[in-house]
């Protein structure tokens, strides 16, 4: 059940110049998060910024009751996030929205993550369930520069094989990361893929879905008020007409589910 | 702890207490109840009803403002079948005082919609006459007091239900249309909905939302609406309801010093989910504290 | 750097770029001369000038709000002679652009100040029908479209000066209003000025101001005021001026792209005073990045 | 001439329950200030609070290069300003308005600093320049309750006489400053009156004042929003009809000027 937690800060590290890493002492968000679920940040008790900043769940560890957000500062309500001191309260609302949907227990086989830029968010906190299940897991990590490939050491301490390609070469594979998954999949077998970047991405990832045949869970993103199912302000479009609300009917969503 | 008496009435409606929850920022109430017992407020205004279902306006629906939003949601609903079936029999048992909030494009619409609405379990209905998002309807009935007064004249013989007429901010002379309102038999008025507004990318010269205009609330209008009010309730003798910007108590005293005998949260309730019942509790202290008893003796106090 | 042209015309009257500073948020400009070479401004508008001195509002005349304040001046001023003989002198010998607001109670009185302001120095004339403080006047010059053509019509005939109205944006429908001010002569539009709002202390139950109401301006009322100059560039031909809570560059670029051709800095004065000569340099930098070479490209170019 | 300053501050210390200094290095302003004198203070880059905030020169350091502030927190600007941490910037306009009329050069006799609550804020700059004329001051201090007495050592120990009274007889003589003044005129002579408190003190000033034929400058506060005479806010009536408005033809006044 979402509610309003008082949480801590505990750090707030800085891992390149438009990224962090917030580490909140919140136990009882800890106990109830599920991987893909996301948080609304309220960064000031003032109106300026007014509404709350949604953030996934980027980590979560139920015996220390931390959870770990991973954000970029891009406007007000991140760059005044960045400057919070540890020992800070923090008003996080939460868990919001529907997880990725996870292999039952016992199904074995892989699974592809695949994330464009800060999009790596939502997938730490997957990677550790599903490597908890003993699913071989890939991250395809895409970023437009060497610094924007944040926290790769992280997944690769769980075991997760990581691969990368940046825009302008600067690390990895120079190229997008879908063109990484197409050459991926030349030698890998398809398994489920995991996907959370930037609608470009996510519609080219719809695009190879259907040409391939895979089945991919996309983590979508929508400007959000209320984060609950209230205003009806995250609509995406579905196939068919209509819309679903990327808060409640998501964030995470199958390829087929929605029209980008 | 002294008691104070948090009662008001709104037509033959007695309210628990004067605060509700603004239609289209509280869903179906339902989605709050891990913040509070929703049986608790005075009462909750569900999303703005019409009588077909209605897929709403494209995204980018809503953006932040300066202490304040845009929304452009296009009374995305259900339809007022669905409402009836999948969400009035819940709210009935958990004993919620439920007022539905009605929107039309022409009158025979509302007229059929006030008739499926007769149903046990509806406290009241509120004419949303105001909405600025959907282009063929709304905006005339709320800008125009012969509009007005043939729309809720007309809705007014389909119910016997305390009949709620909610204004546009967006017009010259709030107070007229307001008394063409009553004078057509609203049994109470509710103001202010939405401010028209809009808002731009610098970068790649569109406009922010899918609709290109949209309703400003939050904060920033607060002013605005307070100032409407206390015009209205000098205008009417009907109960008149405030919201607009209500963050806190506080606020929510301004507009019952004002005139307003209940307040709705609108905003608010996505800043804080809790603030409803927050509401409730500091007008509870602030009473104690200024030794009146009952909040019906704030109503209207403001000395000028 | 490359060199971006920043003039704009107003009618008959070339800015040299289009940022000016609104009437009572700049004082005579000469307040300002240490944050600024106030002839390096495309224009100031000077207080809200009447035939007679006013002595103004009782206070309290100001009160903070969210992402804006309310203000309840009255149009203290020294009158038309003082403003000649006292201010205009100075502000030609500097080079500045000068504008004068003007305000008045009846159509005669209008009348008689436009005479008197035909003077050297004086660049342009800004009608102010739609000062909400003082209750005889201004309100209903600006909010009905017979009135506002009537005396526009009659002021225009005493003057050569470009003549701009600048409008209320406490009416229903801004553009017809604004197309009774063209089809009278006005050479320009200006809008919006203060949206009517109050405020309340709860603890005494009185109104913060002294006046009770006053005029709501800064941020806060930005997507208003964006939407009202959106929809009057569309609705007349002559130069539309924009204001109404800019506080930067990209604020006034909003304005711009919706079919403002000038804009003015208000509030944002009292906060950084430094504001309107930030804005120009904003808004060059913003042409250099964009590869415009003209800011007059830039008018009333959005997609929607 | 007003300006706005990027200052730094130097320390931020709690006094009483609500009452802070603020030291800030503020080289410009403090070569410039004359007591009396305010400056405006933007307490946050956003727009909540909205307004920049009203403080007076406490004190000024122009060797050391520092401008001292001292703050009642009454609300959200002043609470947030409490909040401040050394080395953090911050954005100071003025100096503004006219201060107190100070004795000419070689000038002597005697002065009353009266003081109620907060408004001792103005006086102890004051009182540095008076002793530097060698007048012969003296600190009349009332306030609500001891706590409120806030900076007493610094008057002491540059030379002023200070006697104080407080409303809940807590410290000091127990009752109000004007009574206060009363007193002491009965064993003093009656000499120059520098006052700045609330607003029914200033209006009790006036009646004694006139009764006991003193010259006595008040120091005001009004609702600002810009400080620089521009947007007519700060209204206080004048005898005769009108306004004077205090950020530009004040904040100091001589007795007779304003009709509070
Ligand atoms: C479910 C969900 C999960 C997210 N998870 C992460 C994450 O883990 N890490 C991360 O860095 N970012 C994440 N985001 C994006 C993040 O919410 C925005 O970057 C942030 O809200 C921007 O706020 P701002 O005030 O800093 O920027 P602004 O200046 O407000 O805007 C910068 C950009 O962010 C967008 N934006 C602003 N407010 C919102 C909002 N309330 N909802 C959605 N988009 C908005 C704007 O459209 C604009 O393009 C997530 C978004 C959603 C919807
Ligand atoms: C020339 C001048 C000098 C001052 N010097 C000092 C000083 O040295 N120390 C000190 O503690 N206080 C001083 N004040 C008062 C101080 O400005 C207010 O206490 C402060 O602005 C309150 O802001 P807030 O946001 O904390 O409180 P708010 O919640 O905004 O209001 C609390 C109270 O302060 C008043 N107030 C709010 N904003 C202003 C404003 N812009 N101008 C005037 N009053 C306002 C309100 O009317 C209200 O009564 C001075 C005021 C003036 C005009
Ligand atoms: C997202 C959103 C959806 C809304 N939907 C409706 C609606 O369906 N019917 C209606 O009458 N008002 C609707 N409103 C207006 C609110 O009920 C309220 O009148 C307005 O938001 C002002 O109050 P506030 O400032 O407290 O939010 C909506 C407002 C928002 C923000
Ligand atoms: C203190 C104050 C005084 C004003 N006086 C006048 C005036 O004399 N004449 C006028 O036309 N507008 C006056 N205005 C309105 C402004 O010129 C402007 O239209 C309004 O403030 C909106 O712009 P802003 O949000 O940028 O401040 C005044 C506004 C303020 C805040
Ligand atoms: S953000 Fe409000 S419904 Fe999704
Ligand atoms: S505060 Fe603006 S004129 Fe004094």
């Amino acid at each position: 059940m979402p509610a309003t937690h008082k949480t801590t800060v505990i750090s707030n590290e800085q891992l390149s110049p438009n990224s962090w890493r917030l580490l909140l002492a919140a136990q009882a968000l800890a106990e109830q998060a599920q991987p893909g679920q996301f948080v609304q940040v309220r960064v000031t008790a003032t109106y300026d910024p007014l509404l709350r900043t949604p953030l996934s769940m980027h980590d979560c560890d139920p015996a220390q009751g931390t959870l770990t957000l991973l954000y970029q500062t891009v406007g007000t309500s991140t760059r005044m996030l960045s400057r919070l001191q540890a020992g800070t309260e923090l008003d996080v609302l939460g868990p919001l929205g529907h997880g990725f949907v996870l292999p039952e227990q016992g199904e074995r086989g892989s699974a592809i993550l695949l994330a464009g830029g800060i999009g790596v968010a939502p997938l730490l906190f997957l990677a550790r369930e599903l490597v908890k299940k003993h699913i071989d897991t890939s991250l395809l990590f895409g970023a437009r520069s060497a610094a924007d490939l944040v926290g790769i050491a992280d997944f690769e301490q769980i075991g997760v094989t990581v691969t990368c390609c940046t825009n302008d070469g600067s690390q990895g594979i120079s190229g997008n990361v879908i063109d990484l998954l197409d050459n991926y999949l030349q030698s890998h077998v398809a398994g489920r893929v995991f996907a959370c970047g930037p609608i470009p991405m996510l519609k080219a990832l719809q695009g190879l879905a259907k040409q391939r045949d895979l089945a991919a869970q996309l983590s979508l993103e929508a400007y959000m008020a209320c984060g609950l199912g209230a205003c009806l302000g995250c609509a995406v479009a579905v196939p068919g007409g209509g819309f679903a609300h990327v808060c409640t009917d998501g964030p995470v969503f199958k390829e087929s589910e929605v029209e980008l | 702890m002294r008691q104070v008496d948090l009662g008001v009435d709104i037509g033959s409606l007695r309210l628990s207490n004067p605060v509700l929850t603004a239609s289209g920022t509280f869903g179906y109430g339902l989605e709050f109840r891990s913040f509070g017992d929703i049986s608790a407020l005075g009462g909750i205004v569900v999303k703005g009803t019409t009588l077909e279902p209605r897929a709403g306006n494209r995204p980018q629906r809503v953006v932040e403002t300066a202490a304040g939003m845009l929304n452009s949601i296009g009374l995305e609903n259900p339809g007022v079948d669905y409402f009836l079936t999948h969400y009035l029999p819940e709210l009935r048992d958990l004993g919620v005082t439920t007022i539905v909030n009605m929107a039309g494009n022409t009158v025979e619409e509302y007229c059929r919609l006030t008739e499926r609405l007769q149903q046990p379990g509806v406290a009241a209905l509120e004419l949303n006459i105001s909405c600025p998002n959907v282009k063929a309807g709304g905006m005339a009935f709320g800008t125009s007091e012969t509009a007005v007064y043939e729309v809720v004249g007309q809705v007014k013989r389909h119910t016997s239900l305390p009949l709620i007429v909610k204004l546009s901010p967006n017009v010259t002379d709030i107070a007229s249309i307001a008394q063409a309102a009553e004078a057509a038999g609203a049994d109470a008025i509710s103001l202010v909905n939405t401010l028209l507004g809009m808002a731009v990318d610098t970068r790649t010269r569109r406009p922010i939302l899918g609709n290109v205009v949209g309703g400003l609330s939050g904060p920033a209008i607060k002013p605005v609406a307070l100032r409407m009010v206390w015009q209205v309730a000098q205008a009417v003798r009907v109960p008149v309801i405030g919201l607009g910007g209500i963050m806190t108590a506080n606020d929510a005293l301004e507009f019952i010093i004002c005139g307003a005998s209940a307040v709705q949260i609108g905003a608010a309730n996505f800043i804080e989910p809790g603030t409803a019942w927050q509401v409730i509790d500091g007008i509870a202290s602030y009473l104690r504290e200024q030794g009146l008893s009952s909040v019906r003796e704030l109503v209207g106090s403001l000395q000028f």
